[in-house]
């Protein structure tokens, strides 16, 4: 039981990052909870490739014989954490611009594009 | 394309029919409107009402033409196609009647556009009506007559 | 080693390539630039149509990265493939090849349409970035290689959707595309992150061979399929849609279509090849076919009271998915029933592949048009526009081509795809024969609209001095005009060479996964 | 090359059709080339009828706006708008939100079926 721990936590931070969306008005904490639900993907990405008493995936630190993790979900998170990188940075250039027109950051407010 | 004198042979005797309300009390309307209905069916004379003048040989006309209607009259009668003839139903139409020298009013019809038949009756009945477009249809002949001779002249 | 056998690589090094020459070409002024984008672009085709060729004549080719040799899938000993795989089967070359055309249009289009505007370096880099993320999604037969190449394209659209900073719309709808594209990636790799969790295998075919329905891989298909669904616009989640195609500048609009594509073909790889036969119950195509009835039905009657002709066309792309994910969704249902397969299934694979070609074609064109029409008059309101036609006749020309396409009228490419589909999925259940009809005829409501209100009535003073648009624009339309009167003319050799092909390997997905796994030496 | 499209239930043959669009048209042009052209040019009578008035010069005055086009069928289906433009409200969360239950009703019905 204690052995899928850390799906647990992955689905809780899922559903905070999930829910952080639809509770708050503020772009930014929007932008806040979509890093959260990225980083909750990270957790289970490293989680799924974890093997009981394994050690760093990388031959001359851990050394021969050693059990390892597996190095494939690590780096799917390495990639996937360059990406949410990458997204954060823009949404929260797109958040900028659009207080610099709408002078609000209130997401019920920026809906001229609707209907 | 097909020569004038060919179109003009066609159903000589079936004309097409507008009508324009000039500022009559609508009396006149109301009887035209009766001879198109079955009792007088001025159909099956061949004589149909269509909504435009450019499909009109003949105009029929109903009251003493006010300011207004001058030029929108002038502008009608100038946009059908060429053989045509004007019948001016109605006594107001005719001469203006108890009306006449109104100071609203440009005078009866042929001050502003020639006309050829008028029915006269306030409002005339529709047999009248239907007499006064027969007269038209004689009249109609004699203009083809003169545009095929024009039209000999000039070939 | 012939020049071949790289061709799936080479289909997405070069417009890479020319994504970061671009600044460095830049530097060379406006003409050096804009030659770039169109070389580009035309590379990307006659690279695409060779290798669509090459598919065509000697079946799926794969292609390893980073392998000792490139078609070395499994290597000596290993029991399941280890590297990136780029695995072009016919239809992927298909919507390949129709993505490069598209590509090539939207570039041609661009080069005289973006002249008044300043940061061109961006706008060809990212235009390259937004190719090359599309052709990626295409030609991969990774699962995360898939995300990451989703991950690029949606970037390089959140940016050019955004390209004009200073309208505040286009920040808006990029901003609303950035947040919902985020949420499904997510979903995308937690599904990735399960399979592979579960079979220890990232390659589409390796899992193929090997899966069986269990909760965690029928939570991986529902988020796979609910993200990807989201991602070309079907029903209840494409409101993003028309904002962003109507705010993009309009090149970009054009390959945008092409994109959309790109993730309909993820989803239908996802459930052809990587599901197929083991999709137990068929709930998914049942759902498939109810996203694609409620994308064409709410798409088209929001597009019918529409005033605005880029909007207008966005709700349109909206109705156009439902029609392949019906057509799709009808093949997926009866996919192991051998019967009812060849009865109507493959008729209506067939249908909605070829759809994909003619919508790809005709909507990247329609989206031309808007664009011509916003450069020449700078109005987008159907209101203010009135008697086009006699200044822009070209224009004109190609918006009722493509109009008519996409309305179904008969001698056109659109009416061939829409008959296989009404036909095929009238056998299914009328109804859904009946929605699509009814839809059709929407969609030719609200396009007479545009063109009697945009292109016929008197002429307007305010509209008096505008004036055909120029050269580059018009042959960038050409070459779509060009794709339509060809599929519309001669639409059975288009159906036995170009759509033919691609039904036979979406379906065949035992001839997918022998490529990869029995391809050991 | 011109060969049919079979359909399972029927065929379309695109060379019969164009065939058929020819003789159509040139029937229609024959029919339309009978017209009368004896009508004096530069006259009234070659301007449109609008009822007698004077035809507006500028082209603003006479043409329907798009959005009164199809005013009826958005007037006759106003409750199915009404719900439809309420659904499409614009708000950044809604777009994620009907995702987001998409998603959801897909896992939960996926399980249960």
């Amino acid at each position: 039981m204690i052995g899928n721990a850390p799906f647990f936590a992955v689905g809780v931070l899922f559903l905070m990052g999930l829910l952080g969306i639809f509770m708050t008005k503020n772009l930014i904490k929007i932008a806040i909870a979509v890093t959260i639900l990225g980083s909750s993907v990270n957790i289970f990405l490293v989680a799924l490739g974890y093997r009981t008493g394994g050690t760093i995936p990388v031959h001359f630190l851990a050394g021969e014989g050693t059990t390892m993790v597996m190095p494939t979900p690590q780096a799917m998170t390495l990639t996937a954490i360059v990406i949410a990188l990458a997204t954060t940075a823009l949404l929260l250039s797109l958040i900028m611009l659009v207080w610099r027109h709408y002078g609000t950051i209130d997401v019920d407010e920026i809906r001229r594009l609707r209907g | 394309m097909m020569k004038l004198e060919k179109y003009l042979e066609i159903l000589p005797k079936s004309l097409w029919v507008t009508t324009c309300n000039s500022g009559s009390c609508n009396g006149c309307d109301i009887e035209i409107v009766a001879t198109i209905s079955p009792r007088y069916d001025i159909e099956r004379l061949g004589m149909k009402l269509v909504g435009t003048p450019r499909h009109a040989d003949v105009l029929i006309v109903t009251g003493p033409v006010t300011k207004y209607m001058t030029n929108r009259l002038r502008r009608i009668y100038n946009q059908m196609p060429d053989p045509k003839a004007v019948v001016a139903v109605g006594n107001c139409g005719a001469s203006g009647d108890v009306f006449y020298k109104s100071y609203n009013l440009d005078g009866p019809i042929d001050r502003i556009i020639p006309v050829d038949v008028y029915v006269h009756g306030c409002p005339p009945r529709p047999e009248a009506i239907i007499e006064g477009v027969a007269k038209a249809v004689l009249k109609l002949e004699r203009l083809r007559e003169d545009l095929k001779k024009a039209g000999e002249q000039q070939s | 080693m012939n020049w071949n056998d790289h061709l799936p690589a080479l289909i997405l090094i070069i417009p890479l390539f020319g994504a970061f020459i671009a600044p460095i070409c830049s530097l060379g002024g406006k003409t050096a630039r804009n030659f770039l984008l169109v070389v580009i672009s035309f590379i990307t085709l006659i690279v695409a149509f060779m290798l669509w060729r090459h598919v065509l004549a000697n079946g799926i080719s794969y292609y390893v990265m980073g392998g000792d040799k490139f078609n070395l899938s499994l290597p000596s000993g290993m029991a399941l493939p280890v590297r990136i795989i780029l695995e072009v089967d016919a239809f992927s070359a298909f919507m390949a090849l129709c993505g490069a055309i598209v590509s090539f249009a939207g570039a041609l289009f661009s080069v005289n349409y973006m002249n008044r505007f300043s940061g061109m370096g961006r706008f060809v880099s990212l235009y390259c970035l937004l190719t090359t993320g599309m052709l990626g999604m295409m030609v991969t037969g990774d699962i995360f290689n898939f995300f990451i190449f989703i991950e690029i394209s949606s970037i390089a659209s959140f940016g050019l959707i955004a390209f004009w900073r200073d309208k505040p719309t286009a920040i808006e709808a990029s901003f609303k595309y950035a947040l919902i594209s985020q949420v499904g990636s997510m979903l995308i790799l937690i599904a990735a992150g399960t399979l592979y969790g579960k079979y220890n295998m990232l390659n589409m075919a390796a899992i193929g061979s090997v899966l069986k329905m269990g909760t965690m891989e029928k939570l991986a298909l529902v988020f796979l399929v609910g993200s990807l669904a989201m991602k070309c616009g079907s029903f209840p989640m494409h409101m993003w849609l028309p904002d962003a195609y109507a705010e993009a500048p309009t090149g970009v609009t054009c390959l945008l279509v092409a994109v959309s594509q790109a993730s309909l073909y993820g989803l239908m790889r996802v459930c052809y090849s990587i599901y197929g036969a083991a999709m137990g119950s068929s709930f998914i195509p049942w759902m498939i076919i109810v996203f694609g009835l409620a994308s064409m039905f709410f798409g088209v009657s929001m597009a019918v009271v529409q005033h605005d002709i880029k909007r207008l066309m966005g709700y349109h792309s909206v109705s156009q998915v439902g029609y392949m994910l019906l057509g799709l969704g009808v093949g997926l249902l009866v996919l192991d029933d051998a019967r009812a397969m060849a009865d109507y299934g493959f008729t209506a694979i067939k249908g909605g592949v070829f759809h994909i070609f003619n919508y790809t074609m005709y909507k990247a064109l329609l989206f031309l048009t808007a664009g011509a029409i916003y450069y020449a008059t700078g109005k987008r309101d159907l209101n203010e526009m009135g008697g086009l036609a006699r200044r822009m006749p070209y224009t004109t020309f190609m918006f009722v081509i493509a109009a008519a396409a996409i309305s179904g009228l008969p001698p056109f490419n659109g009416f061939v795809s829409k008959l296989l589909i009404y036909e095929s999925s009238f056998a299914v259940h009328p109804f859904l024969a009946v929605v699509a009809l009814v839809t059709s005829v929407l969609t030719l409501a609200s396009f007479v609209k545009v063109f009697q209100t945009a292109f016929l009535g008197p002429e307007k003073n305010s509209l008096a001095k505008i004036q055909e648009v120029p050269a580059a624009m018009l042959i960038g339309m050409a070459v779509l005009t060009a794709a339509i009167l060809g599929a519309s003319l001669f639409p059975s050799w288009t159906l036995s060479t170009l759509v033919e092909p691609a039904a036979r390997a979406l379906v065949d997905q035992s001839g997918y996964i022998g490529a990869i796994l029995g391809g050991g030496m | 090359m011109w060969g049919k499209v079979y359909t399972g239930f029927g065929y379309w043959d695109a060379s019969a059709w164009i065939l058929f669009f020819f003789i159509a048209a040139f029937f229609t042009l024959w029919l339309r080339s009978q017209g009368r052209s004896d009508y004096k040019k530069g006259t009234e009578q070659d301007e449109i009828y609008w009822s007698g008035n004077e035809v507006p010069e500028d082209g603003e005055d006479i043409t329907v706006p798009a959005s009164s086009a199809y005013w009826g069928f958005r007037k006759a289906l106003e409750p199915f708008y009404r719900g439809l433009l309420g659904i499409h409200t614009g708000i950044a969360t809604d777009i994620v939100g009907y995702y987001v239950m998409t998603v959801a009703f897909l896992a939960v019905f996926i399980l249960l079926v």
